[in-house]
Protein backbone atom coordinates (compact mmCIF):
# COMPACT_ATOMS: atom_id res chain seq x y z
CA UNK A 1 0.00 0.00 0.00
CA UNK A 2 1.32 3.37 -0.68
CA UNK A 3 1.17 6.01 2.24
CA UNK A 4 1.31 9.42 0.97
CA UNK A 5 1.91 12.70 2.51
CA UNK A 6 1.01 16.66 2.03
CA UNK A 7 2.12 19.86 3.07
CA UNK A 8 3.04 19.97 6.70
CA UNK A 9 2.60 16.31 7.14
CA UNK A 10 4.66 15.79 4.47
CA UNK A 11 7.35 17.88 6.21
CA UNK A 12 7.22 16.00 9.35
CA UNK A 13 7.12 12.76 8.55
CA UNK A 14 10.46 13.73 5.88
CA UNK A 15 9.19 12.07 3.08
CA UNK A 16 6.73 12.62 0.80
CA UNK A 17 5.73 8.84 -0.11
CA UNK A 18 6.21 5.42 1.13
CA UNK A 19 5.03 1.90 0.43
CA UNK A 20 4.31 -0.08 3.30
CA UNK A 21 2.55 -3.86 3.94
CA UNK A 22 0.17 -3.82 6.77
CA UNK A 23 -2.74 -5.97 8.08
CA UNK A 24 -4.73 -2.68 9.47
CA UNK A 25 -8.20 -2.78 8.73
CA UNK A 26 -8.92 1.27 9.03
CA UNK A 27 -7.36 4.14 8.67
CA UNK A 28 -7.26 4.95 12.28
CA UNK A 29 -5.42 1.60 12.69
CA UNK A 30 -2.98 2.35 10.03
CA UNK A 31 -2.78 5.40 11.83
CA UNK A 32 -1.89 3.52 15.23
CA UNK A 33 0.67 1.59 13.38
CA UNK A 34 2.31 4.40 11.64
CA UNK A 35 2.73 6.53 15.50
CA UNK A 36 4.11 3.47 17.26
CA UNK A 37 7.03 3.08 14.73
CA UNK A 38 9.30 6.27 15.33
CA UNK A 39 8.52 9.64 17.19
CA UNK A 40 8.07 11.97 13.49
CA UNK A 41 4.78 10.01 13.08
CA UNK A 42 3.62 10.35 16.83
CA UNK A 43 4.00 13.80 15.97
CA UNK A 44 2.83 14.60 12.86
CA UNK A 45 -0.38 12.33 13.80
CA UNK A 46 -0.81 14.24 17.15
CA UNK A 47 -4.26 15.95 16.66
CA UNK A 48 -6.47 13.82 14.08
CA UNK A 49 -8.73 16.86 13.97
CA UNK A 50 -5.91 18.82 12.08
CA UNK A 51 -5.63 16.16 9.85
CA UNK A 52 -8.08 14.91 6.65
CA UNK A 53 -7.18 11.40 5.06
CA UNK A 54 -8.18 10.48 1.67
CA UNK A 55 -8.43 6.69 0.31
CA UNK A 56 -7.40 5.91 -3.06
CA UNK A 57 -7.85 9.48 -3.69
CA UNK A 58 -11.30 10.25 -2.15
CA UNK A 59 -11.54 11.83 0.81
CA UNK A 60 -13.00 9.94 3.64
CA UNK A 61 -12.98 9.51 7.37
CA UNK A 62 -10.18 7.84 9.86
CA UNK A 63 -12.98 4.98 9.87
CA UNK A 64 -12.97 4.06 6.84
CA UNK A 65 -11.69 -0.04 5.85
CA UNK A 66 -8.45 -0.51 4.25
CA UNK A 67 -9.96 -4.15 2.38
CA UNK A 68 -8.05 -3.66 -1.25
CA UNK A 69 -6.83 -0.54 -0.92
CA UNK A 70 -4.20 1.04 -3.06
CA UNK A 71 -3.70 4.37 -1.91
CA UNK A 72 -3.88 6.38 1.31
CA UNK A 73 -2.80 9.60 2.18
CA UNK A 74 -2.70 12.48 4.74
CA UNK A 75 -2.58 16.13 4.97
CA UNK A 76 -3.75 18.97 6.57
CA UNK A 77 -7.39 20.73 5.54
CA UNK A 78 -7.67 21.67 2.16
CA UNK A 79 -6.83 25.46 0.75
CA UNK A 80 -7.66 25.59 -3.02
CA UNK A 81 -9.02 28.65 -4.77
CA UNK B 1 -16.79 20.71 -19.14
CA UNK B 2 -12.48 21.46 -19.04
CA UNK B 3 -10.39 20.89 -15.97
CA UNK B 4 -6.92 21.84 -16.41
CA UNK B 5 -4.36 21.08 -13.55
CA UNK B 6 -0.99 23.29 -14.18
CA UNK B 7 2.36 24.84 -13.49
CA UNK B 8 2.34 27.13 -16.55
CA UNK B 9 0.62 30.48 -16.49
CA UNK B 10 -2.89 30.56 -18.25
CA UNK B 11 -4.19 32.91 -20.24
CA UNK B 12 -7.30 34.79 -18.72
CA UNK B 13 -8.23 36.79 -21.42
CA UNK B 14 -7.53 33.93 -23.93
CA UNK B 15 -9.49 31.86 -22.06
CA UNK B 16 -12.25 34.17 -20.75
CA UNK B 17 -12.75 35.31 -24.80
CA UNK B 18 -13.08 31.30 -25.66
CA UNK B 19 -15.62 29.77 -22.98
CA UNK B 20 -18.91 29.48 -24.23
CA UNK B 21 -18.19 31.46 -26.98
CA UNK B 22 -20.54 31.99 -30.01
CA UNK B 23 -23.45 29.71 -28.03
CA UNK B 24 -26.13 31.44 -28.59
CA UNK B 25 -28.47 29.78 -26.09
CA UNK B 26 -26.45 30.52 -22.84
CA UNK B 27 -27.14 34.40 -22.32
CA UNK B 28 -25.00 34.73 -19.06
CA UNK B 29 -21.49 33.86 -18.19
CA UNK B 30 -19.39 34.33 -15.16
CA UNK B 31 -15.82 34.05 -14.11
CA UNK B 32 -13.88 34.31 -11.10
CA UNK B 33 -10.27 34.53 -11.39
CA UNK B 34 -8.30 33.95 -8.11
CA UNK B 35 -4.79 36.48 -7.33
CA UNK B 36 -1.81 35.76 -5.07
CA UNK B 37 -2.57 38.33 -2.72
CA UNK B 38 0.25 40.37 -0.91
CA UNK B 39 -1.39 43.88 1.57
CA UNK B 40 1.61 44.92 3.09
CA UNK B 41 4.70 43.76 0.57
CA UNK B 42 5.43 40.72 3.26
CA UNK B 43 5.47 37.90 0.47
CA UNK B 44 7.87 36.93 -1.94
CA UNK B 45 6.50 33.77 -3.19
CA UNK B 46 3.13 31.41 -2.82
CA UNK B 47 3.84 27.28 -3.24
CA UNK B 48 1.13 25.55 -3.95
CA UNK B 49 1.42 21.56 -3.37
CA UNK B 50 -1.26 19.71 -5.18
CA UNK B 51 -2.24 15.74 -5.27
CA UNK B 52 -1.56 14.57 -8.81
CA UNK B 53 -4.56 12.52 -9.77
CA UNK B 54 -6.96 13.16 -6.80
CA UNK B 55 -6.83 17.37 -8.03
CA UNK B 56 -8.45 16.51 -11.06
CA UNK B 57 -10.71 13.62 -10.03
CA UNK B 58 -11.78 15.94 -7.06
CA UNK B 59 -12.47 19.01 -9.39
CA UNK B 60 -13.87 16.93 -12.30
CA UNK B 61 -16.42 15.44 -9.29
CA UNK B 62 -17.06 19.51 -8.09
CA UNK B 63 -17.63 20.74 -11.74
CA UNK B 64 -19.66 17.61 -12.03
CA UNK B 65 -22.43 18.29 -9.73
CA UNK B 66 -22.48 21.99 -10.45
CA UNK B 67 -23.58 21.01 -13.97
CA UNK B 68 -26.12 18.51 -12.27
CA UNK B 69 -27.33 21.62 -9.82
CA UNK B 70 -27.80 24.40 -12.12
CA UNK B 71 -28.63 24.42 -16.07
CA UNK B 72 -25.40 25.04 -17.15
CA UNK B 73 -23.91 25.27 -20.52
CA UNK B 74 -20.54 24.52 -19.98
CA UNK B 75 -17.71 24.89 -16.62
CA UNK B 76 -14.50 25.84 -16.96
CA UNK B 77 -12.11 25.31 -13.94
CA UNK B 78 -8.33 26.19 -14.43
CA UNK B 79 -5.63 25.78 -10.88
CA UNK B 80 -2.33 26.41 -10.74
CA UNK B 81 0.18 25.15 -8.61
CA UNK B 82 3.89 25.76 -8.08
CA UNK B 83 5.90 28.37 -7.03
CA UNK B 84 3.67 32.18 -7.95
CA UNK B 85 4.08 35.82 -6.93
CA UNK B 86 2.36 38.22 -5.91
CA UNK B 87 -0.20 39.48 -8.01
CA UNK B 88 0.14 36.14 -10.13
CA UNK B 89 -3.59 34.64 -10.78
CA UNK B 90 -3.59 31.10 -9.11
CA UNK B 91 -6.86 29.87 -10.84
CA UNK B 92 -10.02 30.75 -12.64
CA UNK B 93 -13.51 29.11 -12.74
CA UNK B 94 -16.34 30.29 -15.70
CA UNK B 95 -19.88 29.06 -15.79
CA UNK B 96 -22.27 29.61 -18.52
CA UNK B 97 -25.81 29.40 -18.47
CA UNK B 98 -28.58 30.61 -20.13
CA UNK B 99 -29.73 32.70 -17.07
CA UNK B 100 -27.89 35.04 -15.07
CA UNK B 101 -28.84 33.22 -11.33
CA UNK B 102 -27.37 30.01 -12.68
CA UNK B 103 -24.17 31.19 -13.56
CA UNK B 104 -23.52 33.15 -10.47
CA UNK B 105 -24.73 30.85 -8.20
CA UNK B 106 -22.71 27.86 -9.75
CA UNK B 107 -19.57 29.92 -9.91
CA UNK B 108 -19.93 30.92 -6.15
CA UNK B 109 -20.61 26.97 -5.33
CA UNK B 110 -17.43 26.42 -7.68
CA UNK B 111 -15.31 28.11 -5.66
CA UNK B 112 -16.40 27.12 -2.24
CA UNK B 113 -15.79 23.57 -3.03
CA UNK B 114 -12.34 24.10 -4.70
CA UNK B 115 -11.42 26.11 -1.75
CA UNK B 116 -12.13 22.90 0.97
CA UNK B 117 -12.25 19.94 -1.27
CA UNK B 118 -9.22 20.32 -3.97
CA UNK B 119 -6.46 18.83 -2.92
CA UNK B 120 -3.95 22.23 -2.69
CA UNK B 121 -2.33 23.23 0.01
CA UNK B 122 -0.56 26.61 -0.02
CA UNK B 123 2.96 27.67 1.37
CA UNK B 124 3.90 31.31 2.11
CA UNK B 125 7.47 32.22 1.96
CA UNK B 126 8.32 36.01 3.27
CA UNK B 127 10.00 38.53 4.87
CA UNK B 128 9.56 36.52 7.88
CA UNK B 129 10.17 33.09 6.99
CA UNK B 130 7.64 30.34 5.60
CA UNK B 131 4.00 29.47 7.07
CA UNK B 132 1.28 26.97 5.57
CA UNK B 133 -1.61 28.67 5.20
CA UNK B 134 -4.29 27.61 7.30
CA UNK B 135 -7.68 26.51 6.24
CA UNK B 136 -10.44 29.12 7.47
CA UNK B 137 -13.40 27.77 9.46
CA UNK B 138 -15.43 29.81 7.50
CA UNK B 139 -14.51 28.18 4.22
CA UNK B 140 -15.81 25.39 5.56
CA UNK B 141 -18.78 26.76 7.13
CA UNK B 142 -19.29 28.30 3.42
CA UNK B 143 -19.87 24.59 2.33
CA UNK B 144 -23.27 24.40 4.49
CA UNK B 145 -24.95 26.84 1.92
CA UNK B 146 -25.10 23.97 -0.60
CA UNK C 1 -14.36 52.63 -11.47
CA UNK C 2 -14.78 52.86 -15.13
CA UNK C 3 -17.88 53.12 -16.79
CA UNK C 4 -18.86 52.66 -20.86
CA UNK C 5 -21.60 52.76 -22.68
CA UNK C 6 -20.73 52.10 -26.71
CA UNK C 7 -22.04 50.85 -29.50
CA UNK C 8 -19.34 49.22 -30.71
CA UNK C 9 -18.36 45.66 -30.02
CA UNK C 10 -16.19 45.08 -26.94
CA UNK C 11 -12.90 43.22 -26.06
CA UNK C 12 -13.97 40.49 -23.24
CA UNK C 13 -10.38 38.77 -23.35
CA UNK C 14 -8.64 42.62 -23.66
CA UNK C 15 -10.57 44.08 -20.58
CA UNK C 16 -10.59 41.03 -18.32
CA UNK C 17 -6.80 40.69 -19.19
CA UNK C 18 -6.48 44.36 -18.16
CA UNK C 19 -8.74 44.64 -15.36
CA UNK C 20 -7.22 44.88 -12.25
CA UNK C 21 -4.17 43.47 -13.28
CA UNK C 22 -1.18 43.52 -11.48
CA UNK C 23 -2.86 44.27 -8.03
CA UNK C 24 -1.33 42.62 -5.13
CA UNK C 25 -4.20 43.23 -2.87
CA UNK C 26 -6.77 41.67 -4.66
CA UNK C 27 -7.57 38.38 -4.36
CA UNK C 28 -10.47 38.05 -6.18
CA UNK C 29 -12.03 38.82 -9.30
CA UNK C 30 -15.59 38.33 -10.91
CA UNK C 31 -16.76 38.74 -14.70
CA UNK C 32 -20.11 38.95 -15.80
CA UNK C 33 -20.97 39.07 -19.41
CA UNK C 34 -24.13 39.03 -20.69
CA UNK C 35 -25.01 37.25 -24.24
CA UNK C 36 -27.59 37.87 -26.73
CA UNK C 37 -30.25 34.88 -26.27
CA UNK C 38 -31.96 32.89 -28.96
CA UNK C 39 -32.88 29.34 -27.91
CA UNK C 40 -34.59 28.43 -31.33
CA UNK C 41 -33.36 30.24 -33.98
CA UNK C 42 -35.88 32.53 -33.86
CA UNK C 43 -34.02 36.45 -33.05
CA UNK C 44 -32.22 37.95 -36.05
CA UNK C 45 -31.94 41.54 -34.38
CA UNK C 46 -31.76 42.41 -30.71
CA UNK C 47 -32.36 46.43 -30.74
CA UNK C 48 -30.55 48.00 -27.65
CA UNK C 49 -32.45 51.31 -27.08
CA UNK C 50 -31.13 53.68 -24.38
CA UNK C 51 -31.25 57.26 -22.73
CA UNK C 52 -27.74 59.23 -23.53
CA UNK C 53 -26.74 60.98 -20.56
CA UNK C 54 -29.06 59.14 -18.20
CA UNK C 55 -27.43 55.94 -18.83
CA UNK C 56 -23.71 57.00 -17.97
CA UNK C 57 -25.64 58.86 -14.91
CA UNK C 58 -27.40 55.53 -13.30
CA UNK C 59 -24.20 52.85 -14.31
CA UNK C 60 -22.46 55.48 -12.51
CA UNK C 61 -24.68 56.08 -10.08
CA UNK C 62 -25.19 52.23 -9.23
CA UNK C 63 -21.42 51.44 -9.78
CA UNK C 64 -20.72 54.10 -6.92
CA UNK C 65 -22.95 52.37 -4.84
CA UNK C 66 -21.49 48.88 -4.82
CA UNK C 67 -17.86 50.55 -4.11
CA UNK C 68 -19.64 51.69 -0.84
CA UNK C 69 -21.30 48.58 0.39
CA UNK C 70 -18.78 46.56 -0.63
CA UNK C 71 -14.77 46.35 0.05
CA UNK C 72 -13.75 46.18 -3.54
CA UNK C 73 -10.80 47.48 -5.19
CA UNK C 74 -12.58 48.39 -8.55
CA UNK C 75 -15.24 47.97 -10.58
CA UNK C 76 -16.22 48.35 -14.22
CA UNK C 77 -19.02 48.03 -16.39
CA UNK C 78 -19.45 48.48 -20.62
CA UNK C 79 -23.16 48.05 -21.57
CA UNK C 80 -23.42 48.43 -25.51
CA UNK C 81 -26.23 49.57 -27.39
CA UNK C 82 -27.30 49.36 -30.96
CA UNK C 83 -28.30 46.38 -33.31
CA UNK C 84 -26.58 42.70 -32.10
CA UNK C 85 -26.57 39.37 -33.22
CA UNK C 86 -27.47 36.00 -31.47
CA UNK C 87 -24.40 35.08 -29.80
CA UNK C 88 -23.18 38.95 -29.41
CA UNK C 89 -21.65 40.29 -25.63
CA UNK C 90 -24.50 43.10 -24.47
CA UNK C 91 -22.57 43.83 -21.55
CA UNK C 92 -19.68 42.84 -18.90
CA UNK C 93 -19.42 43.88 -15.16
CA UNK C 94 -15.90 43.08 -13.47
CA UNK C 95 -15.74 43.61 -9.71
CA UNK C 96 -11.80 42.93 -8.19
CA UNK C 97 -12.11 42.77 -4.08
CA UNK C 98 -9.50 41.49 -1.30
CA UNK C 99 -12.14 38.76 -0.98
CA UNK C 100 -13.91 36.59 -2.90
CA UNK C 101 -17.79 36.97 -1.08
CA UNK C 102 -16.95 40.78 -1.85
CA UNK C 103 -16.14 40.10 -5.44
CA UNK C 104 -19.34 38.22 -6.06
CA UNK C 105 -21.52 39.57 -4.12
CA UNK C 106 -21.05 43.53 -5.73
CA UNK C 107 -21.31 41.74 -9.20
CA UNK C 108 -24.28 40.13 -8.18
CA UNK C 109 -25.84 43.35 -7.15
CA UNK C 110 -24.51 45.27 -9.97
CA UNK C 111 -26.34 42.73 -12.56
CA UNK C 112 -30.09 42.82 -10.79
CA UNK C 113 -29.77 46.90 -10.70
CA UNK C 114 -28.59 46.96 -14.11
CA UNK C 115 -31.27 44.67 -15.20
CA UNK C 116 -33.98 47.21 -13.99
CA UNK C 117 -32.46 50.82 -13.28
CA UNK C 118 -30.76 51.40 -16.19
CA UNK C 119 -31.89 52.68 -18.94
CA UNK C 120 -31.78 49.98 -21.66
CA UNK C 121 -34.57 49.00 -23.68
CA UNK C 122 -34.65 45.55 -25.92
CA UNK C 123 -36.40 44.89 -28.70
CA UNK C 124 -36.10 41.61 -30.75
CA UNK C 125 -36.62 41.44 -34.51
CA UNK C 126 -37.05 38.19 -35.07
CA UNK C 127 -38.84 35.42 -37.49
CA UNK C 128 -42.71 36.17 -36.05
CA UNK C 129 -41.82 39.86 -36.17
CA UNK C 130 -40.79 42.44 -33.82
CA UNK C 131 -41.56 43.42 -29.79
CA UNK C 132 -40.21 45.02 -26.86
CA UNK C 133 -38.68 42.60 -24.20
CA UNK C 134 -40.89 43.11 -21.02
CA UNK C 135 -39.24 43.51 -17.37
CA UNK C 136 -39.89 40.52 -15.53
CA UNK C 137 -41.52 40.64 -12.08
CA UNK C 138 -38.69 38.64 -10.67
CA UNK C 139 -36.07 40.91 -11.98
CA UNK C 140 -37.78 44.33 -10.09
CA UNK C 141 -38.39 41.50 -7.31
CA UNK C 142 -34.66 41.02 -6.68
CA UNK C 143 -33.50 44.37 -5.90
CA UNK C 144 -35.05 43.69 -2.46
CA UNK C 145 -32.17 41.29 -1.80
CA UNK C 146 -29.90 43.82 -0.99
CA UNK D 1 -39.16 71.93 -21.32
CA UNK D 2 -37.79 69.00 -23.08
CA UNK D 3 -40.47 65.90 -22.90
CA UNK D 4 -38.40 62.36 -24.23
CA UNK D 5 -39.55 59.30 -25.19
CA UNK D 6 -38.25 55.79 -25.78
CA UNK D 7 -39.13 52.45 -26.99
CA UNK D 8 -42.86 51.74 -27.29
CA UNK D 9 -43.69 55.22 -25.65
CA UNK D 10 -41.51 56.41 -28.23
CA UNK D 11 -43.30 54.84 -30.49
CA UNK D 12 -47.11 55.40 -29.94
CA UNK D 13 -46.73 58.89 -29.40
CA UNK D 14 -44.48 58.77 -32.64
CA UNK D 15 -41.43 61.01 -31.78
CA UNK D 16 -38.14 60.64 -29.76
CA UNK D 17 -38.33 64.27 -28.46
CA UNK D 18 -40.36 67.63 -28.42
CA UNK D 19 -40.25 70.90 -26.45
CA UNK D 20 -43.03 72.08 -24.64
CA UNK D 21 -44.21 75.01 -22.86
CA UNK D 22 -46.21 73.87 -19.28
CA UNK D 23 -47.24 75.07 -16.27
CA UNK D 24 -47.79 71.65 -15.13
CA UNK D 25 -46.91 71.46 -11.28
CA UNK D 26 -46.00 67.71 -11.14
CA UNK D 27 -45.90 64.99 -13.51
CA UNK D 28 -48.63 63.64 -13.27
CA UNK D 29 -50.42 67.28 -14.29
CA UNK D 30 -48.12 67.35 -17.64
CA UNK D 31 -49.79 63.91 -18.14
CA UNK D 32 -52.92 64.79 -17.99
CA UNK D 33 -51.86 67.74 -20.37
CA UNK D 34 -50.17 65.71 -22.84
CA UNK D 35 -53.33 62.89 -22.65
CA UNK D 36 -55.37 66.04 -23.35
CA UNK D 37 -53.87 66.70 -26.64
CA UNK D 38 -54.44 64.16 -28.62
CA UNK D 39 -55.44 60.24 -28.98
CA UNK D 40 -51.64 59.13 -29.47
CA UNK D 41 -51.13 60.18 -26.05
CA UNK D 42 -53.61 59.23 -24.11
CA UNK D 43 -53.19 55.74 -26.29
CA UNK D 44 -49.11 55.45 -24.44
CA UNK D 45 -50.11 57.21 -20.87
CA UNK D 46 -53.38 54.59 -20.49
CA UNK D 47 -52.03 52.52 -17.80
CA UNK D 48 -49.20 54.47 -15.71
CA UNK D 49 -48.56 51.17 -14.20
CA UNK D 50 -46.61 50.00 -17.47
CA UNK D 51 -44.72 53.52 -17.48
CA UNK D 52 -41.38 54.95 -15.47
CA UNK D 53 -41.01 58.31 -15.22
CA UNK D 54 -37.49 60.35 -15.06
CA UNK D 55 -37.29 63.84 -14.04
CA UNK D 56 -33.97 65.84 -15.48
CA UNK D 57 -32.44 61.96 -15.76
CA UNK D 58 -33.09 60.78 -12.33
CA UNK D 59 -36.03 57.89 -11.82
CA UNK D 60 -38.47 59.34 -9.92
CA UNK D 61 -42.26 59.11 -9.37
CA UNK D 62 -45.35 61.02 -11.24
CA UNK D 63 -46.40 63.04 -8.57
CA UNK D 64 -42.51 64.53 -8.48
CA UNK D 65 -42.79 68.16 -8.68
CA UNK D 66 -41.46 70.21 -12.15
CA UNK D 67 -40.56 73.33 -11.10
CA UNK D 68 -36.78 74.64 -12.61
CA UNK D 69 -36.94 71.18 -14.36
CA UNK D 70 -35.24 71.19 -17.75
CA UNK D 71 -36.07 67.32 -18.89
CA UNK D 72 -38.93 64.96 -18.45
CA UNK D 73 -38.83 60.99 -19.76
CA UNK D 74 -41.37 58.50 -19.84
CA UNK D 75 -40.59 54.82 -20.63
CA UNK D 76 -41.68 51.39 -19.76
CA UNK D 77 -40.14 49.74 -17.28
CA UNK D 78 -36.15 49.26 -17.90
CA UNK D 79 -34.98 46.33 -19.64
CA UNK D 80 -30.66 46.23 -18.88
CA UNK D 81 -28.36 43.61 -18.83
Amino acid sequence: MDILYFAWVRERIGLPKERITTDAATVADLVAELIAREDRYAVAFSDLSALRVAVDQELTDFDAPLSGVREVAFFPPMTGG
Amino acid sequence: MRIVVQEAPFDLGAESDAFAAGRHDMGAVVTFTGVVRDVNDQLDVMEIEHYPGMTEKALTKIATEAMQRWSLGDVLVIHRFGRLAPGDRIMMVATAAPHRRDAFEAADFLMDYLKSRAPFWKKEHGKDGTSWVAAKDEDEDALSRW
